[in-house]
């Protein structure tokens, strides 16, 4: 497996050569990105063949610094954990990739988005694979700071505004991680992270790991725009570029906030419900608080794309609350979302982008009164709408299925059931969508554009395929593998550090 | 492959066929349903042969037994003849490619349900046939109907999401369990379990508090729609997995409330649905209140616990699926013509239709329970089983065998109203060249009005020992069959009552007498009578005092004290079943409406406020980390 | 070491003056204090390397807001706004962020080894080996061009990528009509 | 001990200004602030009392040097401070020229 740097380097190579080629046909960076993505796409598939013969962990050692017996330079670990995020990226980088070969006719400078869009990839595959600590800061910056230009792509007014307030809260974040790494190194004098969790291991827990602690969820928590941090996503979210926007809710924040938080908590600071019930507790409540509140706000909605923001946030929600339950079920539940809401929301986002295209807004009350009929859009959305909501036989039933599980596992009756309340009124906030905009219509029915319907065709398959053989194929070898990491906690160190 | 699949995936694939291929459409529509028909009934005759068959696939376990291979007979038959119905009844319908995929989907993932034989699939069949019907709605509603669309969604979301919550406590207690294993009910968390997953199955079937969707949709939904989804197939799944979950997952008999619970919310169902019923002017939505009165007598039947009740309630069951679709039906076949629903306009209808009319006739006096027909029979076994309830020691009887029978009366009463409004009385001028339907239009309802008669005359050999005893887990005692018992009485009470009532509208409408309005008189065809003021006055009867007003006008006769009284018990039914109802879903509206929009407030625009708000976040996780 | 805290007063000073002054220009010349203070105080803890590259930096972070408020305006007229109960609640947060973000900071850092004195776990095995093994003199060099060089590929992308969404954000027209 | 405690006061006046500043300009120069003080830090933190810069002059020299992984670090979060604050920068030139104000309670377009 040591081909593991390329899942950074092909998308940075493709990044540094797009302005380069670019200058010779300018449709050759829609070659380059979407060849990067599929290469991406074939070496996370590849992956999941090649991990378990490499016992599930696979420590790449950049530099050939040797990690035994100190840790000198920069290593990835690759175990099932990042397996499962690389998976989720690339699956929706790829669909994403292909959409935007059509959708970029609406903007100019073309170039300029594949470059960002590159590094954005390269940025997320980077954090989901790394093992150091100060290179998970820099891969999170890079690919926060094209998220801030991406946002912006479009120039508009609202673009540039939802851009400045998203780089302010996003850099508040970004930087509380810092001086979290900072304090952190002050302790340990080490940033690999199996040998942070090794350090630690044997120090008592004072105030000052409790403060690095807060710091470091203080800032993941506002990448991963959990209630109340969550304030810039709807305006974030809804004014980037609908693949942009699909790739920022999909697995953006999930890799940013949620995966770096699991490593963390779980694999470096070796929390768990036992020695720390108030830290999960905190971020049960406000899992909850973030579903029951965004729930509301999102009744009420009259934006396609903001509505889909805010149901990302309660869908966090719904991530925090298996993280904050933390026992097999909540984590499975919550490892499966990160997947299901991935693939679903991006899915969700991509028809908003085509939407757009075809009507010039995206006010509901305006879609409503439009004659044209879209009734492929139609299919397409009310399939990613019933995955979300968690509806089988898709994918998004699980999930749900499994945080219900994990909350009556823990005897919280009364958690289960408002899970499973929103659950529903998640189906009702999106499906009027489905009801304003794509049905009994009358008019022109819109032709369809290949590449975006392969695009649309390929995460339904996925939603759909996955959701069948979910107890055959997709637990046993992906979330359950997972889910071990996480829930072998410290361990991780050791095996780290033993390969 | 076996049966098993070739049932569940070839209505699939040719349906998809069919949805690509358009000049053989309806041939390939109509083969998978006939090819899923011809497999059902092989395995029901294998089911009749053998013990139990399993197969399992992955997690998957299919199973049948007698119980799941007689429901799954009626389902494809249902899914069969409906689909004969709809492809002349929705001839130039805008979407019926996917209406018609949609229902054989529908179909098949329907018998994959009763084949279920483990919770997950159970459940994961359940949810596929969530999203269906979801997709099936949005295909086939009539006009802009939101309302009745979300309203209709989140009441089946929320309950199934309750039933599947029910199983996932099971779940997690004893892990992916077959169906068949006798749980008692004895500690907290499997009484709970029943009773999540009892509230799915109301739903479903229909059951009171859970009803209102079935009403709400028949204002918006063609009449195909209502005959399949809340008139046959719904009932057939409810009321099978609850039998299902009552006999076979759990044993309802090792806990006495969980039965009376059962039982309560049969008789509140029987009567206040057809309380509402009976003041109806919308025939569809008259259809759809008795649709769910008719589940009290299921649900009240299997809460007995008592053989002959459940055996009863099952029989009913199925001839309810059979009545009551063939009543949808021919409403549609009036409906296909007239394009009229309000039973105000309609009349004298029986001279040009007489088959729709014969029909509906039979499963009219079917579902009042007038022997020799099915329901008769089905009832009366339910009777007998809350009579037993006697010898348990369970006094509570009298009162359901009061609404029971009530109920029925006033099923009577309400049909005979509706008979005499649609094909008789008086005819509009306009619908006087109006011809029978088509064959394939008439077909299926006289197939089922047959069927009534048959299931009616033959009732012990045919469907009781051929199809209801053997699905059953006990061994069922008859109870004397012709004896004199106070259920007969009541019955022939209950049609002479009804016969009062009817009676007393004939009359009125024999009565002619010359009309002035405005001094002038009206001429003959304006002055058209209709059967839909039968029973107004209870509607506007709110309170006794406001009843006694009538009963002055009345000099009051038993009739207008009768009145009075149901017009306050439906009164204070629709007032509060419609509260409870309602209030659900008016909570989370208006939660969103107040408290969304305050929260809305919060998303200002100013980003000092949004950072006010994160520091605050980080002084409180702070403080609860380090503290 | 009484000139570190000088320069750690002073750029404390300087902060506090580029964040209250009306004037921008002032403002940004202040905020060019505080880095040039940090500068000199990184040639103090025997940092020569990161000096130079703060100087650079610092040059061209005064250059970029000069710029920028060039082309925009040099008084800072939301000063002058009347104070709202808003921003008297602001305020109010921040003071209450400030005690407790200081006094947990206290009582976390008294943890932490005392200045001076790091515990150099992994430096002082670079130590041991960096010249010996890469033949490098300068230790800081070693470290971001060779131990931690994916690092300096990833600081490289970050410049390249800001560069890019500066001219991405730059461009008149995004959307095509 | 006192410099760290410097560096967190450096760091909550940057927080004051992003906090309490209205002008678009101030704010971006409060994350300026934010991160020299994280610089800063970093940088103290590898201090190492009466040792010498991380910089071979003859091969006989002693090894007694400061921590020299700190000032790497900082190296590679100056250049990426100054990425953002260019990026910020250019979205505030850009506001100014849509909105004409640098004032950050008139952006209020994206509500609710």
């Amino acid at each position: 497996m040591n081909y593991l740097p390329l899942f950074t380097a092909l998308p940075l190579l493709g990044a540094f050569l797009t302005p380069l080629l670019s200058k010779i046909w300018e449709r050759l960076s829609d070659i380059i990105g979407s060849i990067i993505t599929t290469f991406l796409l074939i070496l996370s598939i590849y992956s999941i063949f090649l991990l378990p013969i490499f016992g599930d962990l696979y420590v790449y050692e950049i530099g050939k610094w040797p990690i035994r017996p100190i840790p000198l330079g920069i290593v990835f670990t690759f175990d099932s954990l990042s397996l499962l995020m690389v998976l989720a990226i690339n699956l929706l980088s790829f669909a994403c990739a292909v959409y935007s070969i059509n959708y970029l006719d609406n903007y100019t400078a073309r170039w300029k988005f594949w470059t960002l869009f590159l590094l954005l990839i390269a940025g997320l595959n980077g954090v989901a694979i790394t093992g150091d600590l100060f290179n998970l800061f820099v891969f999170i910056e890079i690919s926060a700071i094209s998220s801030y230009a991406l946002v912006a792509f479009g120039v508009e007014k609202e673009d540039l505004e939802a851009s400045f307030k998203y780089q302010v809260i996003g850099e508040v974040g970004g930087l509380t991680i810092l001086l979290a790494i900072a304090l952190i190194y002050a302790k340990t004098s080490t940033l690999n992270m199996a040998d942070i969790a090794n350090t630690f291991l044997n120090e008592n827990k004072g105030t000052l790991f409790w403060f690095i602690i807060s710091l470091l969820t203080f800032g993941f928590l506002i990448k991963s725009a959990l209630f109340p941090f969550h304030f810039w996503l709807p305006d974030a979210h809804s004014q980037a570029p609908a693949p942009i926007s699909a790739i920022l809710s999909g697995i953006f924040i999930k890799t940013l906030g949620v995966y770096t938080l699991f490593r963390l908590i779980f694999n470096v600071f070796g929390l768990n419900r036992n020695n720390a019930p108030h830290y999960f507790n905190l971020l049960l409540i406000l899992g909850i608080l973030s579903i029951i509140i965004t729930s509301f706000i999102t009744l009420k909605q009259e934006n396609y794309k903001r509505l889909l923001a805010y149901s990302t946030i309660s869908q966090i929600g719904y991530i925090f609350v298996g993280l904050g339950l933390s026992n097999f079920f909540g984590i499975i539940g919550a490892l499966t979302l990160i997947f299901a809401h991935a693939l679903s929301k991006g899915l969700l986002f991509l028809t908003a982008g085509s939407v757009e295209r075809e009507a010039g807004t995206l006010d509901i009350n305006e879609l409503t009164l439009l004659k044209k009929r879209m009734s492929f859009y139609g299919l397409v959305y009310t399939l990613g709408a019933l995955s979300l909501a968690g509806i089988p036989p898709f994918l998004g039933f699980f999930p749900k299925l499994f945080l219900i599980l994990g909350a009556i596992k823990e005897k919280m009756l009364g958690l289960a059931i408002i899970l499973g309340i929103f659950s529903i009124l998640t189906l009702a906030y999106l499906l009027k969508i489905t009801n304003k905009v794509f049905t009994n219509k009358e008019g022109e029915e819109v032709k369809e554009n290949s590449l975006s319907a392969i695009s649309f065709l390929f995460l339904v398959f996925l939603i759909f395929i996955f959701g069948i053989f979910y107890f055959n194929y997709l637990q046993p070898n992906l979330i359950n593998k997972a889910s071990e990491v996480v829930i072998r906690g410290i361990e991780y160190a050791r095996l780290v550090l033993m390969k | 492959m076996s049966s098993f699949e070739l049932l569940i995936i070839l209505p699939i694939i040719f349906g998809f066929l069919g949805y690509l291929v358009s000049f053989l459409r309806n041939e390939f529509y109509f083969l998978g349903a006939i090819l899923n028909f011809h497999y059902a009934v092989r395995i029901f005759f294998i089911s009749r042969k053998t013990e139990v068959i399993r197969k399992t696939f992955g997690i998957f376990n299919f199973g049948v037994d007698k119980l799941s291979g007689f429901v799954l007979l009626f389902i494809s038959l249902f899914t069969l003849l409906i689909l004969i119905y709809s492809i002349r009844y929705l001839k130039y319908y805008e979407k019926k490619k996917e209406y018609f995929y949609y229902l054989l989907l529908i179909g098949s993932i329907s018998c994959g349900i009763v084949l279920a034989n483990n919770i997950i699939t159970l459940m994961i069949f359940w949810g596929i046939l969530l999203s269906l019907i979801f997709g099936f709605f949005q295909y086939t509603t009539k006009n802009n109907s939101e309302d009745a669309f979300i309203k209709s969604i989140f009441i089946l979301g929320l309950s199934d999401f309750l039933l599947i919550l029910g199983f996932a406590l099971l779940f997690v207690s004893y892990g992916n369990i077959p169906l068949n294993l006798k749980i008692s009910l004895n500690n907290n968390l499997n009484i709970l379990a029943y009773i999540l997953i009892t509230i799915g199955c109301f739903a479903k079937a229909g059951a009171i508090p859970l009803h209102s969707w079935i009403p709400e949709i028949s204002k918006v939904m063609p009449a195909s729609t209502m005959a399949f989804i809340p008139a046959s197939l719904d009932k057939l799944l409810g009321i099978y997995l609850l039998l299902k979950v009552s006999y076979y997952l759990f044993d309802l008999n090792t806990n006495f409330t969980l039965k009376n619970y059962l039982m309560i919310v049969g008789s509140i169902t029987i009567l206040a649905a057809v309380l509402m019923a009976l003041i109806q002017k919308e025939a569809m939505k008259l259809l759809s209140f008795h649709a769910v009165s008719q589940v009290g007598y299921m649900v009240l039947g299997i809460g007995t616990g008592v053989p002959i009740g459940v055996a009863g309630s099952l029989f009913h069951m199925l001839n309810n699926t059979l009545y009551k679709t063939s009543l949808f039906l021919t409403t549609g076949q009036v409906e296909f013509w007239t394009k009229e629903t309000r039973i105000e306009k309609l009349g004298g209808l029986a001279v040009n239709m007489p088959i729709t009319f014969t029909s509906f006739l039979i499963s009219a006096l079917a579902i009042s329970g007038i022997p020799p027909l099915n329901g008769f029979f089905s009832k009366r076994m339910i009777y007998q089983g809350v009579i037993y309830l006697y010898k348990e020691g369970n006094y509570l009887f009298l009162l359901y065998l009061l609404a029971a029978m009530f109920g029925s009366v006033l099923t009577l009463a309400s049909f005979l109203k509706l008979t005499h409004s649609i094909f008789l009385g008086d005819r509009p001028k306009e619908y006087e060249k109006i011809k029978e339907v088509n064959f394939s239009l008439w077909f299926p309802s006289s197939l089922l009005a047959f069927l009534c008669i048959l299931f009616g005359i033959l009732a012990i050999p045919l469907p009781l020992k051929g199809l209801i005893y053997p699905s059953l887990p006990f061994k069922i005692e008859e109870i004397g069959f012709w004896q004199p018992t106070l259920a007969f009485i009541l019955i022939i009470l209950g049609i002479g009552i009804g016969f009062v009532i009817y009676m007393w509208g004939a009359i009125q409408k024999i009565e002619k007498r010359e009309i002035f309005i405005g001094g002038e008189s009206l001429k003959e065809e304006e002055r058209h009578f209709s059967g839909d003021q039968f029973y107004s006055p209870i509607k506007e009867a709110p309170l006794l005092s406001k009843g006694f007003e009538f009963g002055e006008e009345g000099s009051f006769d038993f009739y207008n004290y009768l009145k009075t009284i149901l017009g306050t018990i439906s009164l204070l039914f629709k007032k509060v079943i419609d509260f409870i109802l309602e209030i659900i879903y008016q909570t989370i509206v208006y939660f969103s409406e107040t408290f969304g929009s305050l929260l809305r407030k919060f998303q200002s625009g100013i980003l000092s406020d949004y950072l006010v708000v994160i520091f605050i976040g980080i002084v409180i996780i702070l403080l609860i980390l380090i503290l | 070491m009484i000139e570190l805290y000088i320069l750690l007063i002073a750029s404390i000073g300087a902060g506090i003056v580029a964040v209250e002054i009306k004037d921008l220009l002032a403002s940004a010349i202040s905020l060019g204090i505080v880095g040039f203070s940090v500068a000199i105080i990184f040639i103090l803890v025997q940092a020569p390397d990161l000096a130079i590259v703060q100087i650079v930096v610092e040059v061209l972070t005064v250059i970029i807001f000069v710029a920028v408020i060039l082309k925009t305006t040099h008084i800072d007229t939301t000063l002058e706004n009347k104070m709202e109960v808003r921003d008297y609640l602001t305020k109010g947060v921040f003071v209450i962020f400030g005690i407790f973000f200081l006094i947990f900071s206290i009582s976390a850092l008294k943890e932490l080894p005392e200045f001076g004195k790091p515990i150099m776990k992994i430096a002082s095995h670079y130590l041991a080996k960096g010249f010996e093994e890469i033949k490098a003199a300068n230790q800081v060099a070693a470290v971001i061009l060779d131990f931690r060089g994916y690092d300096t590929l990833g600081e490289a992308t970050v410049l390249f990528t800001s560069v890019i969404g500066v001219l991405t954000i730059l461009r008149k027209i995004g959307k095509k009509k | 001990m006192v410099p760290y405690l410097c560096c967190i006061i450096l760091f909550l006046i940057g927080i004051y200004a992003i906090l309490t500043k209205r002008n678009l300009i101030k704010i971006a120069i409060g994350f300026c602030l934010l991160e020299y003080a994280v610089n800063l830090f970093f940088a103290l933190i590898g201090y190492k009392k009466d040792a010498l810069a991380p910089i071979y002059t003859n091969v006989s020299q002693s090894k007694n040097f400061v921590d020299p992984i700190p000032q790497a670090l900082v190296l590679t979060a100056i250049v990426i401070g100054l990425g953002t604050t260019a990026l910020l920068l250019s979205v505030a030139v850009r506001i100014y020229e849509k909105y004409k104000t640098l004032d950050i309670k008139e952006i209020k377009r994206l509500k609710e």
